[in-house]
């Protein structure tokens, strides 16, 4: 609080020293009074990013009190995937998180590579990491948009949706899929690079440099974008532990923790990346770090094509996969998605179907904990450009 | 990695420990020591990131198994505690004064598995199910089929043809338990 | 026997800028799209909108009081439209045009807005009163800005009568008041930014905080009635600026040329700005656009 | 006709709105919908040729299918071009796309809104997931089949249904609404409590009245 009003560029600050009265150091909310008004933000509100809503009380327009209600598009993944058969999990695993489906392939199959313990060949791992990094720009690029469009700037979500439409023609060409991939399979991947892959890719990461320098001159240096992100919803990184954040919004605090480079996977060990901090931890930082590291997985999918061996298996020798039994173990498998630490625990218990499988959604506690704790003493006008810099995914919380 | 563990031996007792990769362990705890052990991972041994906390159902043993994950930001590490608990009268000590986003998990766990966590808050508000008046749906013994096909109107699919039976009936009408055809071995 | 001519006239006037003003909203959308790089809407995709609203089967209705909101708003923007000439010297587009009618024409357009006002917190949604509450105080800002415009041009030209203030204009580009009083003019055509609700003023519809604000439970006709009257009122202030500051129109192309020109103004700034803070935005207008306002006052008084 | 049968039809009439604390039941309607009827045909056609160009889509992504439904408004596939629009309040959309799956929370918010955007409202139902369940049939928490909760003019198929095919499902509700044959709001009138009683069947804790108009 202290924080927030020191900062030149929040120019308003609720006067909460007289009211709404305090008690233990929480305002004394009586709806009966006609003092507040307890509002519902989503789920059927367009400022909401997905199925989601948070229960707010305001007076006025200033936020008091914040509970995000989830749930919407539970669908019981972790229940659905102890009746199917571990082959039969990899089509349903994608659509836990729908903007970036492809971590969650990654991880379950990783998983289960881990515990049956396969290693998959080497060609296979580099479109594994091709996979992922292009899906982290379309999932960067969803993200941009949704930011921009919060502050009420709809050029921007508009130009990078369509773009990031060229990168899902692409993923098209490379796995038979537009949304949903179903690419990693456990063993390595389902197809290798079609022809003249290279080139087009290279080709859609020019465009999107190109497309990146008109926004950052239009939304990034604007004065008034700035003016709105500065100073709002301030992350220390004492709150970073306490809150379980991971990913671009603890590096905006200040946190080095990114799991490409600090326990590399796949090939991520070969690849020449730095990481990427930011020390006060608000929005607009936030903002700038996540364009900065779509700049740096645009570059990184450049690094991958070059290294991508020619020729290679992309398949290691399956057993009969309908009849597949893993060694009893557990085992935990983390990846960088865009929003952080996107993790999978498995538990098999040596028979045909997984015991559990457990997905660690990367803003389960963005959305929940650090939204509700960052919702109080904003306004309204604030809330929707506070939950997509904190990119809150609702179907990977309730999954 | 070890040295912290052996750390952690002094101060309670280590059922037992896996190594599954050079920065990914699992132990196992006994469940009264549980906040002591992780408020001293947190604390003393820089386990500062809970990644996750959740539970896994061992009907035939008539017990839970939670999982608490925790991360080392200086070692790079994960470190998984593993404590078995009653099934039957499921319940466990809060954490949710080490980390502040432990009741999220805590509330999720309530609802899905029925493991109570006294003195954690809003444990009890729905999280995910609303109205919901069966048994806490992640459990082993809830059939999710049979209840999807008693509530929701299944629409009848295709006929089709399970292969199994298929093939005794149209290529081998004679041998009705012909050894060559392969059994599903459950 | 005069009066009922006159009364046609005015129908006619209305009819067409309504008309105009529903075409100019749908090239204004397809100018958004162009920047969205995409293809838009056709123009007359406005029109269509209001025959669909009006064709709804169902209108809830919450209170004579709701009913009531959209004839304000629609009565704010024809008081507007009404008492100020459209194009100088034309019979048919001379509305009743009198001595004072400028007077009459800035309360028009605080008018519908408080109707609407009523009218929308009768809906009962807490948005309806978040976005009134938005949008009067943002109004109280920028009129601040423009009624100093307006004080200014009235010491100019000595009268508070639009066809004289018009008149006064003609004669070449020089004698526009964007000229002779540059001052009153920008201070004005800053606060038609905050007029028109584009961004980055678009306080009161902003989707993304307060889903579209007071007409949030407003439904078929009650809407089709804002939608006509959006336009109407769009047309109406277009033509109000015109006239005081660009030298009125002697035709109808130069009338929609000249207005066309005015819009493109809030346009263009609209599409590459992000939204403001309601407390951002009446900051802005309370600072640099009244002190220009003020300055224009004392320089026509005075200098 | 007897005072007698008049009480007992209003009675029929009236919902009862069951579940809702005493103080709140006067603040809704308990009015059932009722059947409305086309006007003059010539004026019916003419408002139709007018509804099927102007489509105001609810904001309000279901399901997953919202991901597809951004790509379709933007650059790229530009719904803007046929009239479609997104409008963020139910009383002022007319269609309803169900992206997807729909779990027990959602169904709920689903039929509330359905009921509160005004008619002629259509539905288009989008993914497998609407039409069988699809993927997730055997899942606890999420239905099975949309139409048997409000009623469905088009169907898009596929998992997830690509903007092209969401394009082609606008034309057929297009071609639907010129020919007069949308019809699901007298549909969701005429089987009122055949609705009703499905929807009560899988939300048990019923606390919202039960025609929200």
């Amino acid at each position: 609080m202290n924080k927030i009003s020191e900062s030149k560029y929040k120019d308003f600050v609720a006067d909460r020293s007289k009211y709404p009265e305090m008690e233990n150091g929480k305002p004394v909310i009586d709806l009966d009074s006609h003092k507040f008004t307890k509002i519902w933000q989503g789920p059927q509100h367009p400022g909401v990013t997905g199925n989601m809503s948070v229960e707010i009380i305001v007076n006025g327009d200033e936020i008091v009190d914040a509970k995000t209600h989830v749930g919407y598009l539970h669908r019981g993944f972790e229940k659905l995937m102890e009746r199917r058969r571990y082959i039969q999990c990899f089509p349903i695993v994608c659509r836990i998180c729908v903007p970036e489906p492809d971590t969650n392939e990654y991880c379950v199959s990783a998983a289960m590579e881990d515990l049956a313990g396969i290693v998959i060949p080497d060609k296979a791992a580099w479109l594994r990491t091709l996979n992922l990094e292009m899906s982290r720009v379309a999932g960067f690029l969803m993200w941009l948009g949704g930011q921009a469009g919060s502050l009420g700037m709809g050029a921007i979500g508009q130009w990078t949706v369509a773009m990031r439409d060229y990168w899902l023609d692409l993923f098209e060409e490379m796995t038979g899929g537009r949304i949903y991939h179903m690419y990693m399979i456990p063993g390595g991947v389902r197809k290798n690079l079609p022809l003249g892959f290279k080139e087009r890719v290279l080709q859609t990461v020019d465009r999107t440099y190109k497309l990146l320098d008109d926004i950052e001159r239009v939304f990034l240096n604007n004065a008034i974008a700035k003016s709105r992100l500065k100073g709002l919803g301030i992350i220390t990184p004492e709150m970073v532990s306490e809150y379980g954040i991971v990913g671009p919004t603890a590096r905006a605090s200040g946190i080095a923790d990114d799991i490409r480079i600090n326990q590399p996977y796949l090939k991520y060990a070969e690849l020449e990346m730095k990481m990427l901090t930011s020390n006060i931890g608000d929005a607009y930082d936030r903002t700038e770090l996540r364009f900065q590291e779509l700049l740096q997985s645009l570059d990184l999918v450049k690094q991958i094509l070059n290294k991508i061996p020619e020729n290679g298996e992309i398949q290691a020798k399956l057993p009969n996969v309908l009849h597949w039994k893993i060694p009893a173990g557990q085992t935990y498998i983390k990846a960088e998605s865009t929003r952080g630490e996107h993790g999978f625990y498995m538990v098999s218990d040596g028979s045909k179907y997984p015991r559990r499988v457990f997905a660690r959604g990367a803003s389960y506690t963005h959305a929940i904990s650090v939204l509700e704790k960052l919702a109080v003493n904003i306004t309204i006008s604030d809330l929707a450009a506070l939950m997509v810099s904190l990119h809150t995914c609702p179907p990977e919380i309730e999954r | 990695m070890k040295e912290k563990i052996d750390r952690l031996r002094k101060m309670v007792n280590v059922l037992q420990v896996v190594e599954k990769h050079p920065d990914l362990y699992f132990i196992t705890l006994e469940g009264n020591q549980l906040v002591m052990a992780l408020g001293y991972l947190k604390n003393t041994l820089n386990f500062k990131h809970l990644a996750f906390m959740q539970a896994v159902d061992y009907l035939e043993d008539n017990k839970f198994m939670l999982t608490y994950m925790v991360y080392n930001y200086e070692l790079k590490a994960n470190l998984g505690v593993n404590v078995f608990i009653d099934r039957e009268e499921s319940s466990m000590f809060s954490i949710h004064r080490l980390w502040e986003h432990a009741w999220q998990y805590q509330r999720e766990l309530y609802e899905m598995f029925g493991i109570d966590f006294p003195g954690s808050p809003r444990v009890d508000e729905p999280f995910i199910m609303e109205s919901w008046e069966e048994m806490p749906p992640m459990r082993r013994d809830f059939d999710t089929l049979a209840y999807s096909q008693k509530t929701y109107f299944p629409r009848p699919g295709r006929e089709t043809n399970d292969p199994k039976e298929q093939m005794k009936k149209a290529k081998y009408p004679n041998y009705p338990d012909s050894p060559k055809i392969r059994r599903d071995d459950e | 026997m005069d009066i009922f001519i006159k009364i046609i006239y005015a129908a006619i006037s209305i009819l067409v800028a309504t008309l105009y003003g529903l075409i100019l909203i749908g090239i204004v959308h397809k100018i958004y799209a162009r920047v969205h790089r995409r293809i838009g809407p056709p123009v007359w995709q406005p029109i269509l909108d209001i025959i669909q609203t009006h064709g709804r089967k169902v209108a809830t209705s919450h209170g004579i009081m709701f009913f009531l909101g959209p004839v304000f708003r629609m009565a704010g923007g024809m008081g507007t439209y009404l008492f100020m000439p459209v194009i100088f010297g034309s019979v048919v587009f001379s509305n009743y045009s009198m001595a004072g009618d400028l007077l009459l024409v800035m309360y028009f357009i605080f008018f519908g807005q408080l109707g609407m006002a009523l009218g929308a917190g009768e809906g009962g949604h807490p948005y309806s009163p978040l976005g009134i509450a938005r949008g009067l105080s943002q109004m109280s800002t920028f009129e601040l800005p423009f009624s100093l415009a307006v004080i200014s041009i009235a010491i100019q030209y000595q009268t508070l009568n639009i066809t004289t203030i018009v008149a006064a204009q003609q004669g070449g580009m020089l004698n526009w008041t964007l000229f002779t009083n540059p001052l009153a003019v920008i201070a004005a055509m800053i606060s038609l930014l905050g007029m028109n609700m584009h961004s980055p003023f678009s306080l009161v519809l902003a989707p993304q905080e307060i889903p579209i604000g007071p007409p949030i439970e407003m439904n078929g006709s009650f809407l089709g009635i804002l939608q006509t009257n959006r336009a109407l009122f769009a047309s109406a202030k277009l033509v109000l600026f015109m006239n005081l500051f660009f030298g009125g129109a002697t035709n109808l192309p130069i009338m929609m040329l000249k207005t066309f020109s005015i819009y493109m103004f809030s346009v263009f700034i609209g599409a590459a700005f992000p939204r403001f803070r309601p407390e951002q935005s009446f900051r802005f207008f309370l600072r640099i656009p009244t002190l220009i306002g003020i300055l224009s006052v004392i320089v026509i008084a005075y200098l | 006709m007897k005072e007698k049968d008049i009480k007992i039809i209003e009675k029929e009439m009236k919902l009862a709105n069951e579940g809702l604390p005493e103080m709140e039941r006067d603040l809704f309607a308990d009015d059932r919908p009722s059947r409305i009827e086309p006007l003059n045909k010539y004026l019916e056609q003419f408002l139709n040729w007018a509804r099927a160009r102007s489509l105001w889509i609810l904001a309000y992504g279901t399901g997953c299918g919202a991901i597809e439904l951004r790509p379709l408004m933007t650059a790229r596939f530009d719904a803007f071009r046929y009239g479609i629009a997104g409008r963020p309040t139910p009383r002022q959309a007319n269609v309803f796309i169900i992206g997807g799956y729909a779990s027990l929370k959602t169904i709920k918010r689903i039929v509330r809104s359905y009921e509160q955007m005004q008619g002629p409202k259509y539905v288009i139902a989008l993914g497998s997931c609407t039409i069988n369940g699809g993927m997730y049939y055997d899942s606890y928490n999420t239905i099975n089949r949309i139409d048997y909760y409000i009623p469905v003019d088009i169907y898009v198929t596929g998992c997830m249904p690509r903007p092209e095919s969401l394009i082609a499902g606008f034309n057929g509700l297009k071609k639907k609404i010129q020919a007069g044959q949308c019809d699901g709001m007298n549909k969701y009138a005429d089987n009122f409590d055949w609705y009703k009683a499905n929807q009560k069947q899988i939300i048990k804790d019923w606390n919202m009245p039960d025609y929200n108009w």
